[in-house]
């Protein structure tokens, strides 16, 4: 039952995923991506991670998506031309993913470390739930917290910055 | 459910709340109208006090927040310097262009956002915090970049860096999970205690997180192969926030890669020291090489800047005390030699059509003196001949490679110093010496200087307080350190001696 | 007064006379200048001759004396004092320069006396003088060097002392070049001498030298032939000798003094001055001694046919310093020096006259186009017989015994030795005949225009003053030879310093006539007493025999050049006519200068051109320019990668990550 | 199933968004691709997370998330930015800065 | 003492920057005239029977790094800081008669100039040698680009490029120095406490493998500085370019600085290697010998002559050196002295025609002494002394020279010896190209030749009265000198035998 539902999960993400680099459209690859966070939010479940599952949906496939849409309806996403300037890029890049994937992998199969081949611990009732969650965010990472809102202050600040209609600078 | 809260040490955080508040009344600043031009002020007087907060604490080491932070000589030290740095900034910032583009308010608290990351990532002990310090800081400085938005250079700068950058992170995070899956810890203590507890010396699954993690630092120090945003983001973003990026950045980054290397990977050293070695080595031949040749004096710091940080990471190569202490006397003297440099070419930017072409500097030497002293006195420390704090650091630097056993690296060194002098003296040359071909008489714009989006010229600027001061202050200690560098070495040896 | 009190005095008067000239160069007035510098040397003589006195005060045997001022440079075990070493034999030769010069001054003081440049004449002569001293009087190698460098120094200062003429300049270096070629031998012997002996001190080396070496040991050897190269290059022995010839480019004064008198005689007391080396190596000796013998005939034969009267007379310096080097190497020592004192006397006069011709002549040296100067210069062709009477050996004269002695003691030495009596004689008989040849085309006969001008206004020709080498025209500004420089006629110092030399050259031998009286010889045998060699003695009868001969030859040569040059005048050139070959080979002077022009000269030449043109380019700069190119070609490329495509950075750094990754698994256990 | 075969996966997700980054040039995609990139590290701390049996790592793919968001924020940002300046939206053609 | 010394110079020029441009060459020449006052005041107060330091100065610099600020004075440098001394007041004084345009940085860069060479002659504290050796360069970098003469026309180098060669081939070897300096402090110290007192490295030794590679550092810098055979790819264009003054003393001290650091430094400190490469040492000095002559006497360009002739100049002196004997060594070290001190008049002399002809090939000279007679004779002495003239100061040094290689090793010493012949040619050759024969061109025959002024005079006399007053006693210099070189060469020669605890590293 398990193993169905991570199949199709992986499935979903990892289409989603070359859904996003494979589409012309940039619309569509948003689309595609929304696929590839619901599939993942899937796994997350699957991992015991429920408020993780959670933000994602909300945060994610919710919140930022829709700022995607927004973008790409207001910049409008004309599609790119087959033509790729760079020699060799079109070559190399696959190559490079692939060495990348094989790597990791190996890295992953070749390490001694028992626990990878297990299906983890078993973990207490609410393992992940949101007052776990919590209470490590106010214990133990309190200053990432904080520090990350902060961090989304300055991001909406500089967004601000970016995007927002030029006031005529003087002088 | 029982919340025991954190014991939180007040006096410990006070330089990042004094940062905090600093941001929001910054910010507050650009709100209300009275206040819209003092912002820099604003921002000046945050960065004082914080500095003070900071040199409150010097010599008393301390963990914060549940082993989140380590406030110790180090984090201090390198703090110290990129708050330097980030005051030479905003005054340099007076009078850009990009303040008003972006708003003054906006622009210093974006300015002020990323010395809060700094100062964090020097502290950092605990993935997490790394990470996000580490976006605290990069975050701001992508906006940073982009803020000349008249100029298509700028916004190109930007995405370049925000993209590469993103990727470096990425993959850092990468790394950070893998290092996290092989020892289910954050902290640095924890991970360390992890791979000796999971018996996983030389195991794949740390080696490759290692791997990932010196990606993304050898990213933000701009050690090639990983260099390559470098020049172009330095010659694009606006020239405060080039300086600012040029020393600061490398600055936290090389503190955390100290801290990340030394203390979590401690045990993996014989695995990452050749391969750092071996970037080392490499990035100072590239960036030497590379910045041959070059007519924007920006992109020449950013080339220069890739082999520099080559030097540097020598230091973090040799993974001892006197490593780290070399490499933090080394960015001490960096920054005022950098800073020289940037306000010499702040201020022609302004003053000729010429933008930081090199032609810009042409005959400075008769013509601003004021300006052309400063910028010899950098460009002959970074060359790193006598008398100046330049000479020292390398001194610095080889003598702890030598102790080291890295030898080589040492005369690789050396050699970059050698093919380095090419384009140092080249400027220099171009200020005091006839020109080495006949150049076509002036008025040809330079590519990045005054395309259509050209700042209007201000002939005056080679005589501005704002510019000549920090120019002058600047090769002043670079020169005092060269000849009395015994304070600077009592600073950088205790910041050795947090680590060891 | 001690005696090496006196030797000091004779260094120093030269030397004061030198530098003060020179620094009066514009307040001296001219004659003040040239009296000043014949003073010098008259007190020098005068020193010369007290320090005799003192010295016949003394036992015979302990007639020497060390002396020294300060350590010059003695330090690392080098002892090299600023010292001096006076004995009979240094005295000797003070005594012979001394005198000569003054001569020769007082002969200046009255030739020179329209010259431009009067006072740097006088200063290089003096200076000459004083190194000329120093040479004789060096108490140790490095000394000896210092004053045989100084004398190749005023030579060449006073060769090319008309210093506007191209001939002049190029003659003057070629003179130094060859010199220093000398020193360097010297120098080479000094070290070895310092290895071996482990000093450079006259009294040190001469003492130990026995005890150290075994005869004809290599390092001995060595040492005397490496003196050898000094000693030639010095007295233009072959095949050292091509300067003397061109040196003739100096005034005349300046030929008589140094390259007839007294520098180009170094050699000989070179050799007999550190005889106990050369006894020790006798093959060396030999060689030598052969070498001289070479000289003496191949300057003969030169000096047969020359055109150029001095350089004639040149020539036939050299084959009389044949003579000397003959006699001290195979060890008449005594009779080389006396041969060196006499030659001194006639060589020297035979210049003044000459001088006094070709000043004349206007500056024409060419014997075919003088003539009948017997009744034109009545004084100087009376003089000019002297000399030439004592060279040729005239019965009585000084030439006449002195040579003859050096050919007597070589019979007596027997052996293989008789070659040189054989042959000396045929050289006497050549020197007779070339002699006489410039004798009888100069004086007799029907006179030249200049000659006949003087004879008709007693008043020289003037000529526009031209090169006759170059042809190119005088300049002079810096002083000129010629038409205003005066005639022995005209100038009553010249008459006094030629009448003496006249007067000596003719009567000079008798002082050492075998059987007669042995002055020279006793006076000093002392210093060759330790040499075996002068045991041998040809018997006063042999002696006689041997001048007999001798008287028999010469008179045989002047009468062959008298049937040659007045009885049938057109004989010679049928002679040449003839022997075409034979006289083209001698008139080219056996092709040495060809020989050596292309045997060092051009090799040097090419060797600096190919450094200058091939190697400095390629493989100097090539080696910067190389690495600079490999720099910039390194550059080109990572400009190339940096190509602005934010995709193709992110490539590179997915690569340096996949390539850090591969070597951490690699390196994972 | 066994925590390898989700770190398999992630590392399949990242390489696929380094290939997507690599070949695509709108600014946009090249976004999309480094969320890609970041939920694969998500991917994989949260099964660690689950392996080592603490929730750390949840926190932590917490924290990214918020870090992604901003540095979409600001990237669209840019973007539109950079769409205000009438700058074609192509990476490759934001090429002034070379060499 | 020896701080005034060291430091009167800079003082003087960093004053002469607030000085009116009309008074900053004279106050220029004051300083040097002071610091050589200074100067010849210690050599009277030295004790030439001492072998060891005297006016020792040290205190600790970077106590972190074990640099110290020592100084001091021994036979092998005290005559070198005097000639400094000298050729400085003599370079200085001739340029302040002239009127250059910049003058306060010009005569500024003079005197950090002279401090920083005194500074490497005194420095007994390897690393403050490197500073200063490196520190050098920088002025003359200025001197030369700024006020040198660009060569574009004659198919040669623009100033700068010239000067920016001379520079980077120079700091090739002293950065491998300033590497090969640390190791031996740290190799020597062994885990201990580093420290880079030239004396203390002297004791502590260090063993041959680490001698070998730090010995090749050592001379690269030395050799390249000299400049030696196959190195001194940079001496031709930077002698074209640069100015006269700068470049008299620059040729007349700086090079020396190479060989002193093969006396202070290489033969003490790695007396094994010394040993082992000597016969490599001597055949790259014998090649310097000849090459530099033979190029000597085939260039026309009358600076090349001179700058040729010193890289032949040098060879005899490293030659000396590397005989490893006393007498050697002592001529070695009086050679250096006097080739400072004829090599220097002659760029003054080489000015003084320029500003008579217009040029500098030899070709175009001529007839200078007919109205000119002073000159010719200061010319001709300086000349004498250049072509090692026997009763020269300059014979003596090669006399010993020459017979410590020949009693070490006779063979080259009969190849060396042959370069004597050659400068005879090329020093002679430069007098009478310039002095004598007649112009090239008849009408203007003797018009270029005109009397050198005072102020010419008061330069030049000087120079050649030292010339001569040392023909008279070269003992005044080698009695002082030969005590520290015998101790110096004893160690080489006993060879201090590394302590077994340092193996290679």
């Amino acid at each position: 039952m398990e193993a169905v539902v991570f199949f199709v999960a992986a499935i979903g993400a990892l289409g989603g995923a070359i859904g996003v680099i494979a589409m012309r459209n940039p619309f569509y690859s948003v689309l595609a991506l929304i696929i590839h966070l619901f599939s993942l939010a899937a796994l997350f479940l699957l991992l015991t991670a429920a408020f993780v599952a959670a933000a994602q949906v909300v945060v994610y496939a919710g919140a930022v998506m829709v700022l995607y849409v927004f973008v790409v309806a207001y910049v409008g996403g004309g599609g790119e031309s087959a033509w790729e300037p760079i020699p060799g890029q079109r070559l190399l890049a696959p190559l490079l993913a692939i060495a990348l994937f094989v790597e990791l992998s190996i890295a992953v199969l070749g390490s001694a470390l028992k626990a990878l081949e297990t299906h983890g611990p078993d973990v207490n009732e609410g393992f992940g739930d949101p007052a776990a969650i919590g209470r490590l965010l106010l214990e133990k990472f309190l200053l990432p917290f904080e520090a990350s809102s902060i961090l989304l202050l300055l991001a909406a600040v500089g967004a601000i910055v970016l995007a927002a209609r030029r006031r005529e600078v003087e002088a | 459910m029982n919340f025991n809260e954190p014991h939180i040490d007040y006096a410990g955080i006070s330089p990042l709340i004094a940062l905090t508040v600093g941001i929001c009344v910054v910010l507050l600043s650009a709100v209300f109208k009275p206040f819209r031009r003092s912002a820099p002020l604003l921002t000046l007087v945050t960065l004082g006090a914080t500095a003070g907060l900071l040199i409150w604490h010097w010599d008393d080491p301390r963990n914060l927040i549940t082993g989140a932070l380590r406030l110790d000589d180090l984090a201090i030290s390198i703090s110290l310097i990129a708050i330097l740095v980030a005051a030479f900034c905003v005054v340099l910032s007076i009078g850009e262009r990009a303040t008003e583009e972006a708003g003054s308010g906006e622009y210093h608290s974006l300015l002020l956002g990323s010395v809060l990351g700094m100062v964090l990532l020097s502290q950092a002990t605990n993935l997490v915090t790394f990470f996000v310090a580490l976006e605290t800081l990069s975050i701001p400085l992508y906006i940073l970049c982009a803020t000349n938005l008249r100029r298509e250079g700028s916004l190109e700068s930007g995405l370049k860096y925000l993209i590469v950058g993103s990727i470096g992170s990425a993959t850092l995070l990468y790394g950070m999970a893998f290092l996290y899956g092989g020892t289910g810890a954050t902290g640095f203590q924890g991970i360390a205690a992890g791979i000796a507890h999971n018996g996983l010396d030389g195991d794949p699954l740390i080696l490759i997180g290692i791997a990932m993690a010196a990606v993304g630092l050898a990213f933000k120090t701009s050690i090639a192969p990983f260099h390559q945003w470098t020049p172009d983001v330095y010659q694009g973003a606006p020239t405060p926030i080039t300086s600012f990026m040029a020393v600061a950045t490398k600055a936290a980054a090389f503190a955390v890669f100290l801290r990340f290397f030394d203390v979590a990977l401690g045990s993996q050293l014989d695995s990452w020291q050749p391969a750092l070695a071996a970037l080392a080595a490499i990035s100072i031949v590239v960036g030497n090489v590379g910045a041959l040749g070059q007519d924007s004096l920006k992109r020449i710091m950013g080339w220069s800047g890739v082999a520099q940080a080559g030097y540097m990471l020598g230091g973090v190569v040799v993974a001892s005390e006197a490593g780290t202490s070399s490499l933090v006397f080394y960015l001490a003297a960096y920054a005022f030699m950098n800073l020289a440099a940037f306000a010499v070419i702040v201020a022609r930017e302004r003053e000729t059509v010429y933008g930081d072409d090199i032609r810009a500097v042409r005959g400075l030497g008769a013509e601003r003196p004021a300006l052309a002293w400063p910028l010899t006195i950098s460009m002959l420390a970074l060359a790193g001949l006598p008398a100046t704090a330049g000479f020292i650091g390398k001194l610095y630097l080889i003598e702890a490679l030598v102790e080291g056993d890295y030898t080589w690296l040492a005369v690789f060194i050396a050699i970059g110093t050698m093919i380095s002098l090419a384009y140092y003296l080249r400027i220099v040359a171009a200020m005091w010496m006839r020109p080495e071909r006949e150049t076509v008489p002036g008025g040809t714009p330079a590519i990045a200087g005054a395309s259509p989006e050209a700042d209007p010229v201000d002939p005056e600027a080679g005589r501005r307080w704002y510019l000549v001061g920090p120019a002058v202050l600047a090769a002043t200690a670079t020169v005092f350190f060269g000849v009395i560098p015994q304070p600077l070495v009592d600073f950088a040896s205790h910041a050795g001696a947090a680590l060891f | 007064m001690s005696v090496s009190f006196w030797a000091w005095l004779v260094l120093l008067f030269p030397l004061l006379g030198s530098i003060g000239i020179a620094l009066g160069y514009r307040a001296l007035p001219r004659k003040a200048a040239g009296m000043i510098g014949t003073a010098a040397i008259g007190l020098a003589f005068a020193c010369g001759v007290a320090a005799l006195i003192s010295l016949l005060g003394e036992d015979p045997e302990a007639r020497h004396h060390a002396s020294s001022l300060w350590d010059y440079a003695s330090v690392a075990g080098l002892d090299i004092k600023l010292g001096i070493y006076l004995d009979q034999l240094s005295l000797f030769m003070v005594l012979v320069v001394t005198g000569v010069s003054t001569l020769i001054h007082l002969y200046s003081y009255g030739y020179m006396q329209s010259d431009e440049g009067y006072h740097r004449f006088f200063s290089y002569l003096n200076f000459f003088v004083f190194s000329m001293l120093l040479l004789v009087l060096a108490g140790n190698f490095v000394l000896l060097i210092v004053g045989w460098a100084f004398v190749g120094f005023a030579s060449y200062a006073l060769i090319s002392f008309w210093y506007r003429r191209e001939t002049a300049t190029r003659a003057g270096m070629k003179a130094f070049v060859i010199n220093v070629v000398g020193d360097i031998g010297l120098v080479l012997a000094a070290f070895l001498i310092f290895r071996e002996l482990g000093s450079f001190d006259y009294g040190t080396v001469f003492a130990k030298a026995p005890e150290v070496f075994s005869t004809n040991q290599w390092s001995v050897t060595a040492i005397c032939l490496l003196l050898l190269v000094g000693a030639f290059a010095k007295s233009a022995q072959l095949p050292l000798h091509t300067w003397l010839p061109d040196a003739m480019e100096g005034p005349t004064p300046v030929s008589s003094l140094i390259h007839a008198a007294t520098m180009v005689t170094a050699g000989v007391y070179l050799i007999a001055r550190t005889h106990i080396l050369f006894v020790l190596a006798p093959t060396a000796a030999d060689i030598a001694a052969f070498v001289g013998l070479a000289t003496l005939l191949v300057a003969a034969t030169i000096a047969l046919v020359m055109t150029d009267l001095k350089r004639a007379i040149a020539y036939s310096t050299m084959s009389q310093i044949g003579y000397m080097v003959v006699g001290v190497s195979i060890g008449a020592y005594s009779a080389g020096m006396f041969h060196l004192m006499t030659h001194a006397f006639f060589k020297a006069l035979l210049f003044m006259a000459a001088g006094s011709i070709i000043a004349a002549m206007a500056n024409e040296q060419n014997i075919d186009k003088m003539s009948g100067f017997g009744k034109a210069m009545r004084f100087t062709s009376i003089t000019m017989l002297c000399g030439g009477l004592a060279l040729a050996a005239f019965p009585l004269t000084s030439g006449f015994f002195s040579k003859d002695e050096i050919l007597a003691y070589a019979g007596a030495r027997g052996g293989m030795y008789i070659v040189f009596t054989v042959l000396g004689y045929f050289g006497a008989f050549l020197t007779a005949i070339y002699t006489f040849r410039l004798i009888f085309r100069v004086l007799p006969g029907k006179p030249c225009p200049e000659a006949q001008e003087l004879i008709d206004t007693g008043h020289v020709h003037h000529a526009h003053p031209f090169n006759p080498a170059t042809g190119e025209e005088e300049d002079t500004d810096v002083g000129f030879p010629g038409a205003e420089h005066h005639i022995a006629e005209q100038s009553a110092p010249m008459r006094v310093a030629m009448a003496v030399l006249a007067f000596l050259a003719l009567v000079g031998g008798l002082i050492q006539v075998p059987g007669v009286d042995d002055v020279i010889a006793n006076w000093l045998d002392p210093v060759f007493a330790d040499s075996p060699l002068t045991a041998i003695h040809p018997s006063v009868e042999w002696s006689w025999i041997g001048l007999g001969i001798g008287a028999v030859i010469s008179l045989a040569g002047i009468w062959a050049a008298h049937w040659l040059y007045i009885a049938n005048p057109e004989r010679p050139r049928a002679l040449e006519a003839r022997l075409q070959g034979v006289h083209d080979f001698l008139f080219r002077k056996w092709y040495f200068d060809e020989a050596i022009d292309f045997l060092v000269v051009r090799p040097a030449l090419a060797i600096g051109r190919f450094a200058n043109r091939v190697f400095e380019r390629l493989v100097v700069d090539g080696l910067v320019t190389g690495t600079e190119e490999t720099v910039r070609g390194t550059s080109g490329v990572i400009r190339a990668v940096q190509n602005g495509f934010v995709r193709s950075y992110a490539l590179l750094l997915i690569a340096g990550f996949a390539g850090l990754a591969l070597y951490f698994l690699l390196s994972s256990s | 199933m066994n925590i390898t075969w989700y770190i398999v996966l992630s590392s399949l997700l990242f390489a696929t968004g380094v290939l997507g980054i690599l070949l695509r040039r709108s600014p946009m995609v090249i976004l999309l691709c480094l969320e890609l990139m970041l939920n694969a590290g998500n991917l994989a701390l949260v099964a660690f997370s689950r392996m080592v049996g603490n929730e750390q790592g949840q926190v932590f793919a917490v924290i990214v998330m918020v870090i992604a968001a901003c540095e979409v924020v600001v990237g669209l940002g840019l973007i539109v930015a950079i769409f205000r300046r009438r700058l074609p939206l192509n990476v490759d053609d934001l090429r002034e800065l070379r060499g | 003492m020896i701080n005034v010394l060291l430091w009167a110079p800079l003082a003087f020029g960093l004053v002469g920057l607030f000085l009116p441009r009309r008074a900053v060459g004279p106050w220029a020449v004051l300083g040097a005239l002071v610091t050589l006052g200074v100067a010849v005041g210690m050599t009277i107060g030295f004790n030439g029977s001492d072998s060891g330091l005297q006016y020792v100065e040290s205190t600790p610099w970077i106590s972190g790094l074990g640099v110290d600020y020592s100084l001091g004075l021994d036979g092998l440098n005290l005559f070198l800081v005097l000639l400094t001394a000298v050729l400085w007041t003599g370079g200085v004084a001739f340029a302040a008669f002239r009127d250059y345009e910049r003058p306060k940085t010009f005569f500024f860069l003079m005197l950090v100039a002279e401090t920083a060479t005194l500074g490497s002659f005194l420095a007994q504290d390897l690393l403050l040698f490197v500073l200063f050796f490196d520190f050098m360069l920088v002025p003359f970098y200025f001197l030369f680009g700024a006020w040198g003469h660009d060569r574009t026309a004659e198919g040669g180098m623009t100033a700068s490029g010239a000067t920016l060669k001379m520079i980077i081939y120079t700091l090739i070897g002293s950065l491998l120095m300033l590497v090969a300096a640390i190791a031996t402090a740290i190799i020597s110290a062994d885990g201990g406490h580093i420290t880079f007192s030239i004396q203390a490295l002297q004791e502590q030794g260090i063993g041959l493998g680490s001698q070998r590679w730090i010995f090749w550092f050592f001379a690269a810098a030395f050799l390249v500085k000299m400049p030696a055979f196959l190195l001194h790819g940079w001496m031709p264009d930077a002698y074209r370019a640069a100015p006269l003054p700068a470049l008299a003393v620059f040729s007349g001290v700086l090079a020396k600085v190479g060989a002193y650091g093969f006396l202070r430094i290489v033969l003490p400190l790695f007396p094994e290697a010394t040993v082992e490469f000597q016969e490599i040492i001597l055949v790259i000095a014998l090649a310097s010998i000849l090459y530099g002559s033979v190029m000597a006497f085939t260039q026309t360009n009358v600076r090349l002559i001179a700058g040729y002739s010193s890289v032949a100049q040098l060879g005899f002196i490293t030659a000396g050196i590397f005989a490893l004997r006393a007498d050697g060594a002592d001529g070695a070290v009086l050679q250096m002295v006097n080739h400072g001190l004829v090599v220097a008049p002659i760029f003054i002399i080489v000015a003084i025609l320029l500003e008579r002809t217009g040029t500098e090939d030899i070709r175009e000279m001529g007839g200078m002494a007919l109205r000119a007679p002073v000159l010719a004779a200061l010319f001709l002495i300086v000349a004498l002394a250049t072509l090692a003239m026997p009763g020269s100061s300059n014979f003596i040094g090669e006399f010993y020279i020459l017979n410590g290689l020949f009693q070490a090793k006779i063979v080259f010493a009969f190849i060396a010896i042959s370069g004597v012949a050659m400068s005879a040619y090329y020093a002679l050759r430069l007098y009478q190209g310039t002095m004598h024969n007649r112009l090239p061109n008849q009408q203007n025959k003797g018009l270029l030749s005109r009397e050198i002024g005072w102020r010419d005079a008061v330069v030049l006399v000087p120079l050649v009265l030292c010339i001569v007053a040392l023909a008279f006693y070269p003992q005044l210099i080698l009695k002082r000198t030969n005590p520290s070189v015998q101790q110096t060469i004893a160690k080489v020669t006993k060879g201090s035998a590394p302590n077994g605890k340092l193996a290679e590293r």
